[in-house]
Parts: structure tokens; C-alpha cells; sequence
């Protein structure tokens, strides 16, 4: 088994399309949120719309890693980036990410040297490799990626390595979830909850939202039989009346989490009073910072900072997308003034934000398509 | 003074002498224009591609135009390394100017060569990229008819960037043209995509990914001179898929001839090791450059026997139907996934892999 | 971001006790094992990548159990569909 | 659904509205061929380059051959500074070219360009440079109808380096060629010599010295079609004396044609200025690159003719016989020096003034 | 007046010819040295040999800087290039001069960095904008050059630049003439003396030259006619058995010299007591370095240097060039293995060498071109 | 190396007293005159340039005296060619 293909078949994805359908109390809509960027990807690359019926809508949540990150701590980033002996290393999708003075890729075209990696270790390597540079990683992620992070800090304290350190912008999933649980404008029937934040916290953490706000969450796979499986889990909760934390990533989420990492980013990391959530405002204890013990590799106390927070632009409707209160398309800038190329927001930003995984994959009428399609099909 | 003039004499055969160039790395003095860039020349650049056109040497090559219409291209070439798995800069120069040409319609005739050399270039290596683009051109039937070599300072270049041009002669009565795409033609592709992008970058070893991909890297001007050939009339469009892949490609056929492109995800051909690839790094080898591979829109009615012709080419033999044009939505490119569902392919934004060519 | 991509464990570091290599679709890279060093992990265990970290180790009989109840779930559906095309036909 | 569908149609309006650059410096992505890399093309180059043959950007452009010989060049261009008195990267570029065609006797008639930029180059530089290009193009009478560009990480270039190849068409009945060269015939210099490099290396500012010099680069073809209607079977070779200067061009004539070619020096034009220059760093003007000025060999009988042709022309006004033909010393250029001796005048050795065009 | 092309007038030319060509004894060959290489340049490069009598024989003679550097000192020059820290200056005609390793050009290509500078003090400008780096300038040159870079030394230590040095290879050209006039094989009948030396040192160093060889000097200008004129003042003093150091060059150069020049070289520099001489061996007292005082800016202390003495390549004639001895072309490898691209020996390298000026500028038929002159002339 | 070219001193640094700027055939460069310090320099004063120094102040009278003493050489020499000449014919 590859773990791949047999969780894209198309035969199974219309299996359970009609079972959905079936599922579904005639006349009633279901809202569910699927928390994980990772998901709104999903869903706008296989073009699983097509395959939901129109009783089921999904609405994009919170957890795209780079959607979250606050423009005062891009800039932060970018002042790092500028000091003459600093290499700044990110994942290629922070970027694009624009500031209050614009985006790294800018910062780099202006000549801060800022390198793109495809994991933290890989930024420690070049720390190695430059003795007289101070390298800088720029950790963003939710759980997921910052055991990576922590182990990599390890590794480097370990090693004896004195040129290296993080500037840390994880942020934790509950607290945004709570966040938006408790937002006025909380409309939802259930959650499709993060499988890889999962695989590292496990399922106990959500156990308060079936308890305390009577709602189904199913942490659900990346693949989009993954994701139809957990609507359908999700409907089969509403009709059975059942308000639980099901798993139907099972074959990658343990019940309890990944015990190595969460005591890494114990030791490594240690919770923010409060951080600022783009779009979101702040949200108490939703971020962690580096802990004392390893304040050597860690980037705000090695540099000064601006520290200046700065207010997101005008037009942008990011925070009402991440709440799953908008649409993308229903933001006013969404397609014009904000594109891929020039992202006002940070939903436009990475494949993995709502605006961004709409405009790339799914701006289109997708009944002219079928149209179209039938056509092309009779031809 | 009688010794003095044999000494002379003797100085006056050495200058005429075959030169040769001594040093190992290329120093400023050989893009001066003076003894060292003639040296260079003759001793690398003739030597290598050496023809009775390019011989003269002089400010340009004299040809005899000998069709209705000609074609002319050019394309710089900056990829990072310059030696990888299936190829190097040298042919890639080559075969890209001979497919663009080709792309036209056009039989590739000749072509020009500047090089753009780094101080400190090793010699060895230019005679390496000089051979491969000899290599090339002979199999490709052009010859390389004049040339410019420049050098600047160390930290000014990466060793070696080539700007080839071409001139082609179009000699089948063809009309290629974006605009020309309508609704029910078939969208083909040569052969499986992306290779040459996987492969020059994990030449680069940026990502610690290893897997053996080689460059598709190839002429392109018989297989569609067998098919303009075959389909005079048939063929509307041909695009060789270098940056910014297949999905570039189309998204410019789909604007310029405000039809909707359809793609079926399982009929594109990828090979698993691209596959992993794009999985591991988060590409879609769509967007994955190739060297070697054209798409054609052809008349949806001979599309199969279009497919025919190449796959009867031995650079053609993974050649496959892709999709078909619609009427609508206007100027966009959609994909049927595998999985059953519909998605936009949006030309490239950003730059997910810098310097393939 | 979040990516995550199953891949084959196919050796382990020798020095490193923490290193290891995946294969994917005949790709290979170097990881790191260091998050599952209590899973007695041996070549062949697929794990799931993310960043250059093994994440998780991936239950072959998990991934079969989805799929065993997606196969039910299809015969019912074809079962239901051959019942329906007899109604039309019928 | 009905308010999304007014959403998706307005966005293709946007989509399809003339693109702009809102980047001011140059990023990596303008290099990759997606969307920043058309929005480069469409509104900077295809902007200022704007021709019907250029217009359907494809893979090359379709012309129409027109004579019974054509003529083919390239030259890259990699001075620096990038601008510099009288003139820029982007004219040296248009003219360099042009020059080249006019030299083998051709009306130059269409251009490619293809463009290396380094990542965070200003944008309004490359704006600046391809409006030198128009109009050098322009007043060439020549169109650019086919490019291609390249970006390169920071540090791997020197801001712009262009390559410009460039196709015309031979219609004056001539045979130019060094090798025709004779005993007798007079050499010509159509004005006064080493501008240009003296220009460029004033801008560089690397020796603290100031003079008013600017460059002469300028488009030959016109003044070489009026010599080549005025003498068709009388010019022996034409050359326009850029890298290495008139002293390299020489020899490679003398060279050819086995013949000495002796120079007057105080026939010889150079501006004063260019004159200080020469002293003040140990140069000889002689090897001093020139961007519009050429060497014309010249039938001795008709010198005088080939002189009134070139004077009356603006590019001409201070053209002047500055040396003969000889059988011997064969393939060496010498000096009568205006103090009364004689020297050899060799081939540049080393590279005095590096990146000059 | 421009000082420049009224010394270069053919008319006055003529006329100095013809007096020499009458103030040759009938049946006697006249030798002189011209000392400096700056004379050999104007003699070639303005083609004064068609003007002198078959009578008048001018050999070269050493005063060419870049011509005696020996090649270990190109090696240790090339060793402090390489330190990775290092910014080498050096004039351009050093740069192609062959050590046992290559030149700098080679060493440049291979990734030294290594500039070209018109003047010490631009070496110095160099090392102010590059504070990080140590700035080195390769000092040549006889006593016209020692005062600039010993000016250039003291202005460094006033501004309190301290990544400045100098590898000085100053040499002295009393000895030089000394040893020759020493030399077994020594044949002239009087020198061309050096002008621009003399501007610093003045006339009265020569006076042993006159007093205890019995040979006069003239002190010679480098436009073409101050060499005639030279020729013919020498010619004078051997007619009328006149013995003297005179001065043709007046307008430039004081009977006394230049004081403050002195005094800087005294202040920064002092005399070696060996030094070795390309092609002639070490030569006592012949050179100068930097002085205890100045030891900070002494890239010989500043650096470790390997100091290996190298043997002249075996075909290497250059040392019975520099003494005048052999002509350039008598040298067996003269403009076949040695020509200016490929230099065996040093004085292929400057446009002063000897080599180098008779291959650039003399190197053709004179009869022969004689022929084609009045060829062209009737025709 | 040792080249030495003749410059027209134009003008003097204002902060700086070994700084002056020269002209050689309208081309000026700025140039160190600390060696001639003693040598009361002006505007108009020729000196001769070497590595950005200037060496020695160039006295035109000198320079004038070797000229005149050409002169004088050149018209015997063109009075013998007279007579040379004259010779020939009668
Ligand atoms: S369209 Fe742009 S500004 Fe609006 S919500 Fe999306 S990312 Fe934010
Ligand atoms: S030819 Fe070369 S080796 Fe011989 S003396 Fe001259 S410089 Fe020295
Ligand atoms: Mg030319
Ligand atoms: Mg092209
Ligand atoms: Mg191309
Ligand atoms: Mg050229
Ligand atoms: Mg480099
Ligand atoms: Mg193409
Ligand atoms: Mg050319
Ligand atoms: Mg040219
Ligand atoms: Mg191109
Ligand atoms: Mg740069």
C-alpha cells in the first residue's frame, strides 16, 4: 500500500458521495469547518466540491500556518533578515508573506540574504557550514511542525552549534478553535479536525468541544476519500444524534499523541501569555516562545526587535475567512486587488490558505464547466 | 641583422600556429577581444563547431534564405549546475533554440551562440559544454554559424551563461497559431512531463532527495516534422513545455484562443519518481519543466492519428492524449482529477524552481 | 505547510541513531527518526514525513480497516444502483 | 451561486486587463516563467518593443526572407556601468548588433533580445534600458520581434546582461571579405577613435579621473550602405572597431589577407581627451573600443571617393585616411609614427579595459 | 607648452639625427645603456631606431620594475593573496608576471581577490571602504615609486588605518648600474641615465661613474627627442673625451633631487642588505623595507610568508638581457615559447621589459618595411 | 611603471593641502602633491604625474632652453642641407 492512490480512487469517492447524499435530512444545510489548511487544499485540488452535494458546505478554517502569522512579526523577520551577518531561513510558502514593509522575497531582492529550506534541519546545516553568520530560522507552524523545531534546537545544543537560532511563531490549534466556538457569529455543525496537528497532540485535546459546545469533530486524513469519509462520519453523528471526537485518520493519529514530541516542545518551547493572530486579534496562550533554558538559540532575545504590531490593511477580510464566516470570493478584494501575485492578505499566500487554494484551484463556474464537460464528453 | 630576420621569421611561424589555449581557468584577458578571446575562439569555439559558415569568423555569418518564410528565436541559458543527470547547458542551449524553431514549424537552419564566461571558469568544462552543444547540433542538423564570448569578473556570473538564436526555414505550408485552438480539438503531449526540472534540481542537492531522473532533454524538429507531415492542416498549435511546464503552456494557448482547455489527470503522463518528487517538495509536476516534450493541439478528429505518428518516433513513444478544448470558461485551463472532481491549472506565480534552463 | 507524505523507511543511519531514509515513489531522502524512538521502527514501516521529521508511523491494518469499510460501503452503493437500473428497466 | 459567478467574471476582467509591474526591484520569480515572468514581458518589453512580428510572443517569430543572402549575428553585452555618457547597455546593444550586420554589407532588418537580469535589479533601470532599446531600434529601422529572459540569484550577474543576435538582408551586389584585401589599397577610419572605451572607463570611476568624453555608439548601417552604393566593387572589408580596437581589427585583416597594413599616426583621429586618457593610465588609443565608428578597406585609387562619401554623412564628419596597403611584412600592422620611426602595431594582449560593451 | 608633443616633433627629429649620424667616428660602434625601462619603451614604441646611425648601438639595461622582481616574491605575494581575508592591490603590469605558481591574473582567476590600482593611495581608499578586510599593496618600483608609497604609509598611519600593509620590493638603481659596470662582460661606452629616478635622487649619485669607470651619463627625458638629444650629449662627451654626468632633463629633474622625498623613503623605508635581482642574483645594499617605526604596516611581518627562493625557468635569459648583454631576439626563447601572452621571463611581462617592447613594438623587418614604405609612397 | 606625464595644476584641495587636481589635454584627475610641498605650487604650475603623485614641478624654462638649442641645431642642419643641396645643383 502506498497510502496514497487507494485513498483518491474515484470509484470510492462516489461510493461515499452517494451515501453523503443519502445522509443528508432533505432541506437541510450542514456547515462544517475543516480547521486545517492542509484540508482546504485538498478539497479545491481533487475538486471535491463536485462531488459533495449541495446540502453539505465546507467553510475554511484557522489552520493554515501562514495564514495566522501577524504582519508586525513579519516585519520583526525582515529587521532580522537585514542585519549584514544573518542568513534568515524559511519555508518557501512564508515568503511571500507581506509586511508592513513588504515580503521576504522583497527583503531578498533588496539583498538580506534569506534562504528557503524544506525542514529546520536543513537550516542548521547551514549554520554549520557558515561559522561567522548568525542563521536564523523562521519556525512557523502549529503543532505539527514545531517538534521539528524543538528537536532541531536539540540537536544544535547538542552539537555545540552558537550561530543558529528560531524565531518562533508556533501557534496552537485549541486555542483558535475555542476562539472561534465562542465568536458571535459561531455558526457551525461540526469540525473536520487537523490530522497531523493530531498526530502529535492526539484526540483527548478536542474532547471539550463535543462536551462543552455539543459539537462533532472527526479528525480526518489529507486525502479526499479522508476527507468525504469524515462528512460522512460527521452526517452519520448529526442523524445518529451522537456529539463525539471520532478518528478517522486512524492509521496515522494515535489516540494519544506523539509523547517524544510533545516533550520536546516542552523543554525547547514554553506558552506565550498571548499572541496576535492575523485576522483574529489576540488570543490568550495560543503561541509558544523559546524556554529559558535554550534563550541562547532564541531569536528575539539575541536581536533587538522592532516589536511593532501593525495593523492589517484596509480591504483585507482575512480574520472572517479564517473564521469561516466569508467565503474568499466574498471578500471584496478577493480576485483584484488580491491575487497570488500580489496577495493584500495571507489567505492569498500559501497553497494552503483559503483565498489562495480557492484562486488557484477553484475559480471557476462549475456549472458552465459541467456544461462544458458534457460537451466535450458528447463530441 | 641577419639572425635577428631568421628570429623573426621563425616568431612569424609560431603566430601562425594552431592556437592553443594553456590556461585552466578562464582569466578576464580571454573576453578582452585581444590574442587570448581569438585564442579562445579558435582553439575551443571553431574547433568544436567548426562549419565553412562560422570559419570566416567575421562580425556575422552570410546565409541563403531559401524558403517563403523563416523563423528566428532566441533563448538565454542560466541553469543551475551546469552538468546533470541526462545533460548540460550545452545541448540544453541547443535543443531549446532548435525546439523553439521547430515549435514554429520551422526546420532548424542555423544558430548563434553567446557566451557569458566567469572569471575563473574552468577551461575544461567549457570544452565539455563546447562538445555537448557540437553533439547536438550535429544530431539536430544545424550548424552554429557565429558566436560573442564575453568574461567578467569572478562573483559576476556562475561560470558559463549561453544565449542561443536560431534561424529556421518553414518549408511545409502550415499555419500554427495559438488562436487557431477551437473548441473539440484533442491536447497532446509528447511524452511524460516534468523529467527535466526533477532532474536539475536534485542535480542541485538542495533537498538531500535522491532518485534517478534524467533529462528529457532532446531535438524536437523531426517528431513534428513527421507530424506536420502527417497533419498539414490538422495541427493548430505547438508549444515545446520548458518554464513553467505544461500548465503554462496551456493557460497561453487557452487565453490566446479564448477557449477552455480540459485536462484529464490520469491521462497525463508523469513518471513515478517525478511523482515522489513534486509529492516530497509540494509541486505539481504540471508546472515542471521539460526539455524535450512539446504539447500539441491537433484537430480532435485526428487525434488518434496524430498519437500514431508520435508514437511511431522514438522521442514520442510515451506520447498521449491529455484533453480536449471546450467553448467555455474562456482562457481557462481545468483538470478532471483522477478522483472525479474539477480544478483550475492557473498559470505558474512564483518560483518554485529557479534556473531548470 | 502541514504536508505530510507516507513514505517507505528503506535504511538507518549507522553513527546516527536519529537518521534514516525514506523511499517514495523510488525517491529517497534523508529524515529524521528522532519523534518515534519508541516505536521500534525497522525497514519497511512506512512512516509519514513532514519537514524533514518522521511524524508518525502509519498502521498498514488502520488504512486497511478505512478501506474494507469503504468497500462495504461501495457494494451496498452498487448493490443499490443495479436495484435502481432493474426499477428503470423493469 | 449567482453572486459568486459575478465575482469569478470580474475576476477574468482583471485577469485580462493590460498587466503591470508593481515590483520595483527584480525577484527571482520574474525569471520563471509563470505569471510575474509574462507580466515582465508584456509590460516592459513587449511595451517598449511593440511590432507586429514581436506582438504573438510565441516560441519565435515568422519572417520573411527577402534577399538572395541574409546575414546572422549575436553579441552579448555585459559593460559596466550599465549606463554610462552617450549612452547605455540597451543602445550598445541594438547598435553592436546592427553594426554587425552592416559590416557584412546587410541592411539590418529585425532583432532578438535576450535579457540575464539579476535578482533586484531596479525595474525602472530595466525601463530605462529598454527605452534605449526602442529607440535605438528605431532609428536602426530595425524591429525586435523575439526575446527571451533569464533572472539569476543575487550575485550571479552584474544587474542586465543582454544578448542581441540579429538577422539582415544582403542587397547591394558586394563581396566583402578581409581575405580580398590587396597591396595599395587605402584604409579608412570613418572618425575619431576610442571614444567609447574611454567613456565607459570614465563612468566606472575606478581612477578618479574626469573628462567630458562621451561614447560614440551609434548605428552604422546608413553610412555603410551609402559607401557600399557609392563603391560597391570598391570596399574591400568593412569592420567596426569595437573590442580590441582599430589596432585587432587590423591585424585580423592583415591576417587574412597576408598583407602589411601601414598606419600614419598622425593620420590616425583621437580626441584630445581620449588622448589624456591614453596617457594618463599607459594606454594606446589604438586598442581603445569604439561603439560607431568602423574600418573600411577601401581600393587605393577611389580613398578619396570612399572619404567624401563618409564625410558627407553626420556619422562620417570626421572620417579620415589613416594608412595603406603593403605585400610585406606580411600580416603585420605597423606605425609610421608622427616623430618618424616605425613600430609593429599587434594584437591587444591582456585585458586593459575589461566589460566595455 | 604641453611638454609632451614638442619632444616628439619629427622635424626636430630629423635634425637631431643628422647630427649624430655626423658625430659618429667613421668605422667606431657607439654602445650606450639606456638604464630605464621607460627609455626602451619610447625607443620602441616610437620607432627611434630608423632615425639612430648603423653607428649607434642602444642595449637595455635593468631598470624595469616589474622586470626584477625574482620569482619567490611573486609567490609570496601570491600566498598573501590567497589568505581569504586579504584584498591584494598591485599595479598592472604585476599582474602578469610569472612566479614559480603563476601570476597573480592565475591566481585572480583562481580566487584570489586581487585589484588593480593606479596609485598606492588608491590601495589605501580601498582598505578604508573595506574595514573587515586586510588590504595589501604589492610595492615595485625604483626610487620614482618608493616616495608614493612611502607617503601613502605615512598618511595611512596619520588617518589610523590598520589593515593596511605594503609588501615592498623597492629596489635602487645605483647598485644595479653598479653591478653592472662591475660585470666581466661589461662593453659601453656611457648610459642613458634614468629621468624620472633622478627627479627623486638626483645627479650627484652618478658622479662615481664618471670618476671611477670613466663613463659619462646622461640624464635623459622620455619623449623621443630627449633620448636623441641624450644620445648626442653622450656622443659630445666622447668626442671632446669629456666625462661627465650631465642633465638633458632639467625641466624635471633638480641637480639635487627631491628632498621631501628622500626624507619620506628615509622615515618609512630602510635598506635591505641583500636582495635578490631577477636574472642577476642577489645584489647588496640594492633594495629597501619597511622601516621598525613603520613595522605595523610591513606585510612581511604582518604575514607568515613562505620565502622560498626559486630558480629562474632554465631558458630564462632575462638576467644577460637586464644587464645588456644579449639583444631581446638573441634569446632562445624569444617570441616562441616566451611572448607577451605566455611570459617565460619578466622582461616579456612590462611594457618597459625589454622583451616585451622589441616584441610589441620592434619585432618586423626595418629594411623590409623600408621597401614597402617607399612602395606605398610611388604608389 | 616609471611613467611620468606632465599635468596643469587647476586647482588645490581646499581641506586637504596634499591634494590637487590636474589637467592633461582637458582631462583632470585629482592627484597627491605632498612631495612638492616646499616648491610654492600655483594654479598654471606644470608638474610631472606619477602613481597619482605629483614628482617634480616642470620648468618651462628649462624645457624652452633644450627646444631653443634644437632650434639652433635644426637651422644649421637646414642651412647644410641648403648647402648640400646647392652643392648638388651647381
Ligand atoms: S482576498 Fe486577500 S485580503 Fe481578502 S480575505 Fe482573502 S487573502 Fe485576505
Ligand atoms: S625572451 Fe623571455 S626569457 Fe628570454 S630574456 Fe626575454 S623575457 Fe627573458
Ligand atoms: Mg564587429
Ligand atoms: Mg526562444
Ligand atoms: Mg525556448
Ligand atoms: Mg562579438
Ligand atoms: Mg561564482
Ligand atoms: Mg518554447
Ligand atoms: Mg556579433
Ligand atoms: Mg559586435
Ligand atoms: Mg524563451
Ligand atoms: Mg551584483
Amino acid at each position: 500500500m502506498r497510502f496514497v492512490d487507494e485513498f483518491r480512487d474515484a470509484g470510492r469517492a462516489r461510493a461515499l458521495a452517494a451515501r453523503i447524499a443519502e445522509r443528508c435530512r432533505p432541506g437541510r444545510q450542514y456547515t462544517f469547518m475543516e480547521v486545517c489548511g492542509g484540508h482546504t487544499h485538498t478539497i479545491y485540488k481533487h475538486g471535491l466540491e463536485d462531488l459533495l452535494p449541495p446540502e453539505v458546505n465546507l467553510v475554511h478554517g484557522p489552520g493554515c500556518p501562514v495564514c495566522v502569522i501577524p504582519m508586525g512579526r513579519v516585519d520583526d523577520a525582515i529587521h532580522i533578515a537585514r542585519q549584514p551577518d544573518v542568513i534568515m531561513t524559511s519555508f518557501g510558502d512564508m515568503t511571500r508573506v507581506p509586511g508592513g514593509t513588504g515580503s521576504f522575497l522583497d527583503a531578498k531582492a533588496a539583498g538580506a540574504d534569506i534562504r528557503m529550506v524544506y525542514s529546520p534541519l536543513d537550516a542548521l546545516t547551514i549554520a554549520r557550514a557558515n561559522p561567522d553568520r548568525r542563521v536564523v530560522f523562521m519556525a512557523i507552524g502549529f503543532e505539527t511542525t514545531a517538534p521539528s523545531t524543538a528537536m532541531t534546537v536539540l540537536r544544535a545544543a547538542e552539537q555545540g552549534v552558537t550561530n543558529f537560532s528560531v524565531f518562533c511563531n508556533h501557534v496552537m490549534i485549541i486555542p483558535a478553535i475555542k476562539a472561534i466556538l465562542d465568536s458571535p457569529d459561531f455558526r457551525l455543525d461540526g469540525f473536520i479536525g487537523p490530522g497531523h496537528v493530531s498526530a502529535v497532540i492526539g484526540c483527548e485535546p478536542y474532547g471539550f468541544i463535543a462536551r462543552e459546545y455539543a459539537k462533532p469533530l472527526v479528525v480526518a486524513g489529507f486525502e479526499p476519500i479522508d476527507i468525504l469519509a469524515s462528512v460522512l462520519m460527521l452526517l452519520d453523528q448529526l442523524a445518529e444524534d451522537r456529539c463525539e471526537v471520532e478518528n478517522q485518520y486512524a492509521r496515522v493519529v494515535p489516540w494519544q499523541g506523539n509523547r517524544i514530541a510533545l516533550s520536546a516542545i516542552g523543554r525547547v518551547m514554553r506558552l506565550r501569555p498571548h499572541f496576535e493572530w492575523r485576522g483574529l486579534g489576540f488570543i490568550a496562550h495560543s503561541a509558544l516562545a523559546m524556554s529559558d533554558e535554550y534563550a541562547a538559540f532564541d531569536a528575539e532575545r539575541v536581536f533587538d526587535l522592532p516589536g511593532v504590531r501593525v495593523a492589517d490593511p484596509k480591504p483585507c477580510q482575512c480574520g472572517e475567512v479564517l473564521k469561516g464566516v466569508l467565503k474568499p470570493w466574498e471578500c471584496k478584494v478577493f480576485g483584484t486587488a488580491c491575487t497570488p501575485e500580489t496577495p493584500i492578505g495571507t489567505c492569498m499566500v500559501s497553497s494552503e490558505g483559503a483565498c489562495a487554494a480557492y484562486y488557484n484551484f477553484g475559480r471557476f463556474d462549475r456549472e458552465q464547466m459541467h456544461r462544458a464537460a458534457g460537451e466535450a464528453s458528447r463530441a | 641583422m641577419n639572425r635577428e630576420r631568421q628570429v623573426l621569421a621563425r616568431i612569424e611561424r609560431v603566430r601562425r600556429r594552431k592556437p592553443v589555449v594553456r590556461e585552466e581557468l578562464i582569466t578576464l584577458a580571454h573576453g578582452a577581444g585581444g590574442k587570448a578571446t581569438h585564442t579562445l575562439i579558435e582553439a575551443v569555439f571553431l574547433e568544436a563547431f567548426r562549419n565553412p559558415l562560422l570559419e570566416p569568423l567575421g562580425d556575422g555569418a552570410l546565409l541563403a534564405p531559401a524558403a517563403e518564410r523563416m523563423a528566428f528565436t532566441t533563448d538565454s541559458f542560466v541553469v543551475s549546475p551546469l552538468f546533470f543527470p541526462g545533460g548540460d547547458i550545452g545541448d540544453l542551449a541547443v535543443n531549446g533554440t532548435v525546439n523553439d524553431l521547430a515549435m514554429c514549424g520551422a526546420r532548424p537552419a542555423h544558430l548563434s551562440a553567446g557566451f557569458i564566461l566567469e572569471e575563473g571558469f574552468p577551461v575544461a568544462d567549457l570544452r565539455r559544454i563546447t562538445a555537448s552543444m557540437a553533439a547536438a547540433a550535429e544530431a539536430a542538423g544545424v550548424t552554429i554559424v557565429t558566436g560573442d564570448t564575453k568574461v567578467v569578473q569572478r562573483g559576476k556570473a556562475d561560470g558559463c551563461y549561453i544565449t542561443t538564436s536560431g534561424v529556421g526555414y518553414v518549408e511545409q505550408p502550415v499555419t500554427l497559431s495559438a488562436a487557431g485552438v477551437r473548441p473539440g480539438d484533442a491536447v497532446i503531449v509528447s511524452g511524460s512531463i516534468g523529467d527535466h526540472g526533477a532532474a536539475v534540481m536534485l542535480a542541485r542537492d538542495d533537498y538531500g532527495i535522491e532518485a534517478s531522473v534524467a533529462s528529457d532533454t532532446a531535438p524536437l524538429h523531426d517528431i513534428v516534422a513527421e507530424l506536420l507531415k502527417a497533419l498539414p492542416e490538422q495541427v493548430r498549435t505547438l508549444r515545446d513545455a520548458t518554464r513553467g511546464g505544461v500548465a503554462t503552456v496551456l493557460n497561453e494557448v487557452a487565453s490566446a484562443s479564448e477557449t477552455a482547455i480540459v485536462l484529464r489527470e490520469d491521462a497525463v503522463p508523469v513518471r513515478p519518481e517525478v511523482t515522489g518528487i513534486c509529492e516530497l517538495l509540494g509541486l505539481d509536476p504540471l508546472y515542471v519543466a521539460c526539455e524535450g516534450r512539446f504539447v500539441a493541439v491537433v484537430d480532435g478528429a485526428h487525434a488518434d492519428q496524430a498519437l500514431d505518428v508520435l508514437r511511431g518516433h522514438p522521442l514520442g513513444a510515451g506520447a498521449a492524449i491529455i484533453g480536449s478544448v471546450a467553448a467555455d470558461p474562456q482562457g481557462l485551463v481545468l483538470l478532471r482529477t483522477s478522483f472525479g472532481g474539477t480544478r483550475v491549472v492557473d498559470v505558474l506565480v512564483g518560483d518554485p524552481l529557479p534556473r531548470i534552463c | 505547510m502541514c504536508l505530510g507524505i507516507p513514505g517507505e523507511l528503506v535504511e538507518f543511519g549507522k553513527d546516527d541513531a536519529e537518521l534514516a531514509v525514506v523511499e517514495i515513489s523510488g525517491v529517497r531522502r534523508r529524515i529524521n527518526v528522532g519523534l518515534l524512538a519508541d516505536e521500534g521502527l525497522k525497514p519497511g514501516d512506512w512512516v509519514l514525513v513532514h519537514v524533514g521529521f518522521a511524524l508518525s508511523k502509519i498502521s498498514e491494518d488502520e488504512a486497511q480497516a478505512v478501506l474494507d469499510a469503504l468497500k462495504e460501503l461501495g457494494q451496498q452503493y452498487e448493490e443499490e444502483l443495479d436495484a435502481l437500473r432493474a426499477s428503470d428497466v423493469g
